[in-house]
């Protein structure tokens, strides 16, 4: 990544520096977007559907996104399955080990809020937000393979409006919500539902 | 002057060696995908051809992760010590009857013994990752392409005996269609010798994506990661073409220009034989893969030898 | 002996089905000692089921063997009707019987496609993924759900089988079996893939028992105790079937075992299609809220994986004093180690696959 | 043997403790007193019981009521073994040695009940993360990571 930091850096500093790194983004955010692989950190039954995904029916490989089991070599990371508190290290871990640039989908109710786990246990995490940051959240317990499909669609949307330099974003339309601060705090949620 | 053309000569290679692995990988996931009941890329060009073209700048922005505790130099120039030989390698094929980019009388034993530089390199890669499963795919890989460097050379042996020299534009033209069913074991033995040096399945046991979750690249993120899948289909290539130039007759039945179009034909149906080939069977272990190695095929190899050295009076 | 490496394996891993970690000692190639770490998807289901009521208990238990839902579902269901002494109508006996044997279809599909994975063959993962395709879409057309069916109740099933399904899924029981036929000629019939599969984490009768395992990895081994059979439950003692068993109980035989039961399963579909009859598939004048007496009960069925059996504790309020699932991965999985001992990294693989453990329902 | 002399048999030897016979199911039961568990488990297994199918606990408040499950697949018969250990000290002999399938099961329960199993090789903490505090299927068991689950009914 430092060869095209600095490169960004140096295109942003020279004058006339910008029309390039415009264009350069463009040409990268359609190479990134079409070729997103993922990495299937399945845990649960969301696993299914995200191999199903990918498999002979559904065959993500159409939108040239295939599952890559070595991190190093993935751009996006889907989260399919309830993560607890033994497992949240090791998750944590491998999404360090991806390259930037990378996103996360969190798919399925589990990998979302907890989804069904979210009362009563003790070993669940509430959601992989509370330590990833997600770029696409897919509801459902599990979600159809469409919607994953849906979620690799939209999450193109939003890497467009990505630059290669960092902290710089590209103004563009999108119909996407951005997603707020991470929920935090358990005890309010339960709170709010008791109310 | 002749460095100067070999320094041209390199930079076709890697060229079309780049452009070929491009093509090559596309086509391996339609291959692939048409196996397993799939379409495949679609998105992107004709039947989805130019997903590479997305994939490959991808590849090069992203992040270049070196661990912590790699090796790091090694660690960093590794990849091309395993690309440069399969490129270098592609200089002594012979494309057509009388041309070859580099015709050098000891040109099969150059392609032979190039290649095998990549070991050194893949074991390099594998150590300097410091991490547990890239060493035993580094260790697999190096047992595995020694071991099948004999029963290779072996085969190769068969057709040089035939054609009484080790100079590729002459064993080009000393071929006549009957070698073919001479040769046939030693073609075969080559073919499968090749794939195991190549690092495929059926013998990709040192990236065994369910074992050693990518072997010795497992640590290698985007263009360092490339070259070695780069290097592989450039293995793929360089093996496929050899052994359509030796063992099929390169331009046979045609010559000149149409002839070129012929043997890339068959380099083509080659390497989609080595993909199916991949994509049917299950994986090897490696006792199994070195003991098919030195009791199967070094005595077969031998085997046709014998029958070459048979034969050869009476031609 | 050369010095030990220490290699780890998952939690995640393209080939432990799920989030298991194995630490493995090797000596060169060869694995001296493999410890199974489990735990990582614990989710502590007994614990919630205590403060759930009982009919809120059953999504839960889909949760637990995420590839064979329909099994937790009846095993549940099973106890608690043992539990308050629910009488399930025929038809939904009848209709549990065939979904679950559906089920096993589905499940081993996974099985027997996952040893071809972890051998290297991706395709016929593939060819055996499709096949459980048309399952879980039969499964879509009888509950809506792909997955996660929520389907058995306590005192019968949630609906009816809908129109024109009985032909679909005769449909399906007609083509199964060739397809089975032709998945055995492709893995079971390779030579590689015979070399790798065949004596690879033997398993001794003796051990299998001992060490509780059941299902397919017991009968695998040649112990020939199947629920079905051995404690008939439910419409089993109807049908005509056979228990397929292994000879030697290497993963040969395991995998061989999951092929066999499926076209079996097959027969047992037909079977029930045929003597089915029409009528209520739910219980009538159940109370909304099952408040059984003050008491224990345990039942168990055949699941793909092997005896599942719940065990229910009530105090005679509406939510289960206690709730065990008596897992059967949990208990095939132990064995690991034993099988693992000696054999190639390569073979661990193909172990932990034959085992066919489900992490949703080892860790629960 | 069949059911019935077995029946028998255990009524002769624990006559304090005849089992019950559901009829219904063709289970039995057999509650035992904690010391005596692993004599009892020894003869059943003497008696055909080859596999252990089952251990967990119950917290019944007090104490704990540990319940084994053993099959035998020649009588066709499932027997619980059931006892109790005092809730402070609750430590009870492994069968371990007897079966080997009790190895995880026995962790899982000291791992989810704190219950000590003397004589187990390996009682380690199985499920949950070796530095967990305290054992969630007590009844007590508190945790502040617990949201409790509102009442609907």
């Amino acid at each position: 990544m430092a060869f095209v930091d600095d490169l960004g850096a140096a295109l942003d500093k020279t004058p006339g520096g910008g029309i390039i790194l415009t264009s350069l983004d463009a040409v990268m955010d359609w190479s990134r977007g079409k070729s997103l692989w993922m990495m299937p950190m399945g845990t649960a039954c969301c696993a299914m559907e995200l191999i199903a995904a990918s498999f002979s029916r559904f065959d993500f490989d159409r939108h040239g996104s295939i599952p890559r089991p070595d991190p190093r070599h993935c751009d996006v990371m889907v989260v399919a399955g309830t993560i607890t508190r033994k497992m949240a290290p090791a998750v944590k871990r491998l999404y360090e080990q991806m390259p930037d640039p990378k996103w996360v989908i969190a798919m399925g109710n589990c990998a979302v809020s907890g989804g069904i786990f979210y009362y009563d246990t003790y070993s669940v995490i509430r959601g992989v937000d509370e330590f990833l940051p997600v770029d696409v959240y897919i509801s459902g317990c599990p979600p159809r393979p469409e919607a994953l499909q849906d979620a690799i669609l939209r999450l193109r949307e939003q890497v467009a409006t990505d630059s290669i330099v960092p902290g710089r974003d590209r103004q563009l339309n999108t119909i996407l919500p951005t997603p707020g601060s991470p929920r935090k705090g358990d005890s309010a949620a339960a709170d709010g539902d008791d109310s | 002057m002749t460095l100067l053309w070999g320094f041209l000569w390199g930079v076709a290679g890697m060229t079309v060696i780049a452009v070929g692995a491009i093509l090559g990988v596309w086509w391996e996931r339609k291959v692939a995908a048409r196996i397993q009941m799939r379409y495949g890329p679609q998105q992107i060009g004709p039947f989805g051809s130019l997903q590479m073209i997305a994939d490959v700048p991808k590849l090069l922005f992203k992040e270049d992760i070196i661990p912590d505790s790699a090796d790091k130099p090694i660690f960093k120039y590794a990849p091309l010590f395993v690309f440069g030989p399969i490129a270098v390698s592609m200089v002594v094929i012979p494309f057509s009857a009388g041309w070859a980019p580099l015709n050098t009388s000891v040109g099969v034993l150059f392609f032979l013994a190039v290649p095998s530089i990549e070991v050194i390199a893949i074991l390099l890669s594998a150590w300097a990752s410091h991490n547990t499963l890239s060493t035993l795919g580094g260790i697999r890989a190096t047992a595995q392409m020694i071991s099948y460097e004999v029963p290779r050379s072996l085969a190769v042996l068969a057709i040089v005996l035939l054609a009484g020299s080790l100079r590729p534009l002459d064993v080009v033209d000393a071929w006549r269609w009957w070698w073919l069913p001479l040769t046939f074991i030693a073609f075969l033995i080559y073919f499968i010798a090749s794939i195991a040096e190549m690092n495929r399945g059926p013998f990709d046991i040192p990236e065994a994506e369910s074992e050693l979750v990518a072997g010795y690249f497992a640590d290698y993120s985007g263009m360092r990661w490339a070259s070695f899948m780069m290097a592989e289909y450039g293995g793929m290539i360089s093996a496929s073409l050899f052994g359509a130039a030796l063992f099929l007759g390169a331009g046979w039945p045609f010559t000149g220009a149409l002839g070129v179009v012929a043997l890339i034909v068959k380099t083509i149906a080659l390497m989609t034989i080595v993909m199916w080939v991949k994509w049917t069977l299950p994986r090897l272990r490696q006792d199994h893969l070195m003991s098919f190695c030195w009791k199967v095929l070094t005595p077969l190899a031998l085997v046709q030898l014998v029958i070459v050295g048979v034969v050869l009076p009476w031609l | 002996m050369t010095e030990q490496t220490i290699v780890n394996i998952g939690p995640s891993h393209p080939s432990t089905h799920g989030v298991c970690r194995v630490i493995v000692t090797l000596d060169g190639e060869t694995v001296v000692h493999a410890e199974p770490v489990i735990g990582h998807l614990h989710r502590g289901i007994e614990k919630m089921a205590e403060n759930r009521t009982y009919l809120q208990v059953v999504p839960l238990t889909d949760r637990l063997d995420y590839v064979g839902s329909m099994y937790a579902n009846w095993a549940y269901c099973r106890s608690v009707e043992r539990l308050a002494g629910i009488r399930v109508p025929e038809r939904a006996e009848y209709i549990r019987v065939i979904v679950c044997e559906l089920q096993r279809i589905a499940s081993h599909m996974m099985g027997i496609g996952s040893t071809g994975a972890d051998t290297g063959a991706t395709s016929a993962f593939m060819y055996t993924f499709a096949q459980r395709d048309h399952v879980v879409e039969l499964f879509e057309a009888l509950c809506g759900a792909r997955l996660t069916y929520n389907y058995v109740r306590p005192g019968g099933v949630s609906m009816d089988l809908p129109d024109g399904w009985v032909e679909q899924c005769r449909a399906f029981t007609a083509q199964h079996p060739p397809v089975m036929m032709e998945i055995d000629r492709l893995l079971f019939g390779n030579v590689i893939a015979r070399a790798r599969l065949k004596g690879v984490g033997v398993l001794t009768p003796e051990d299998a028992v001992g060490w509780g395992t059941s299902g397919p990895v017991a009968r695998g081994s040649g112990v020939d105790w199947d629920l079905r059979r051995d404690d008939p439950y439910s419409v089993y003692p109807r049908f005509d079937f056979q228990i397929p068993l292994g000879e030697i109980g290497d993963c040969y035989d395991r995998a061989r075992v999951r092929l066999w039961e499926c076209v079996e399963s097959c027969k047992i579909i037909n079977q029930a299609l045929d003597q089915i009859e029409p009528g209520s598939v739910h219980a009538e004048g159940l109370p909304r809220l099952l408040a059984p007496r003050p008491g224990d009960a345990y039942d168990h069925i055949e699941s793909a994986r092997g005896s599942l059996g719940v065990y229910l504790v009530s105090d005679g309020s509406p939510r289960p004093y206690r709730m065990k699932v008596r897992s059967p991965a949990f208990c095939n999985l132990a064995v690991l180690p034993l099988l693992a001992e000696g054999h190639t990294l390569s073979d661990l693989i193909v172990i932990i696959g034959s085992l066919d453990p489900v992490f949703g329902e080892v860790d629960r | 043997m069949n059911i019935d002399e077995l029946r028998e048999h255990l009524c002769s030897t624990y006559p304090d403790l005849c089992p019950l016979f559901s009829v219904e199911y063709g289970d039995g039961m057999l509650m035992v007193d904690s010391s005596r568990l692993h004599e009892a488990a020894s003869d059943l297994r003497d008696l055909g019981f080859d596999r252990l199918g089952m251990v967990t606990a119950v917290d019944t408040g007090d104490e704990f009521e540990l319940v084994y499950r053993v099959q035998s697949r020649e009588m066709h018969a499932g027997i619980f073994v059931k006892t109790r250990v005092a809730r402070d000290v609750a430590s009870i002999a492994s069968v371990n040695d007897l079966w080997p399938a009790a190895n995880w099961q026995e962790r899982e329960v000291f791992d989810m009940f704190g219950i000590v199993f003397e004589g187990h090789p390996d009682l380690r903490r199985i499920l949950l993360t070796d530095d967990w505090v305290g054992y969630p299927l007590r009844k007590d068991y508190e945790d502040e990571r617990i949201i409790r689950r509102p009442d609907y009914i």
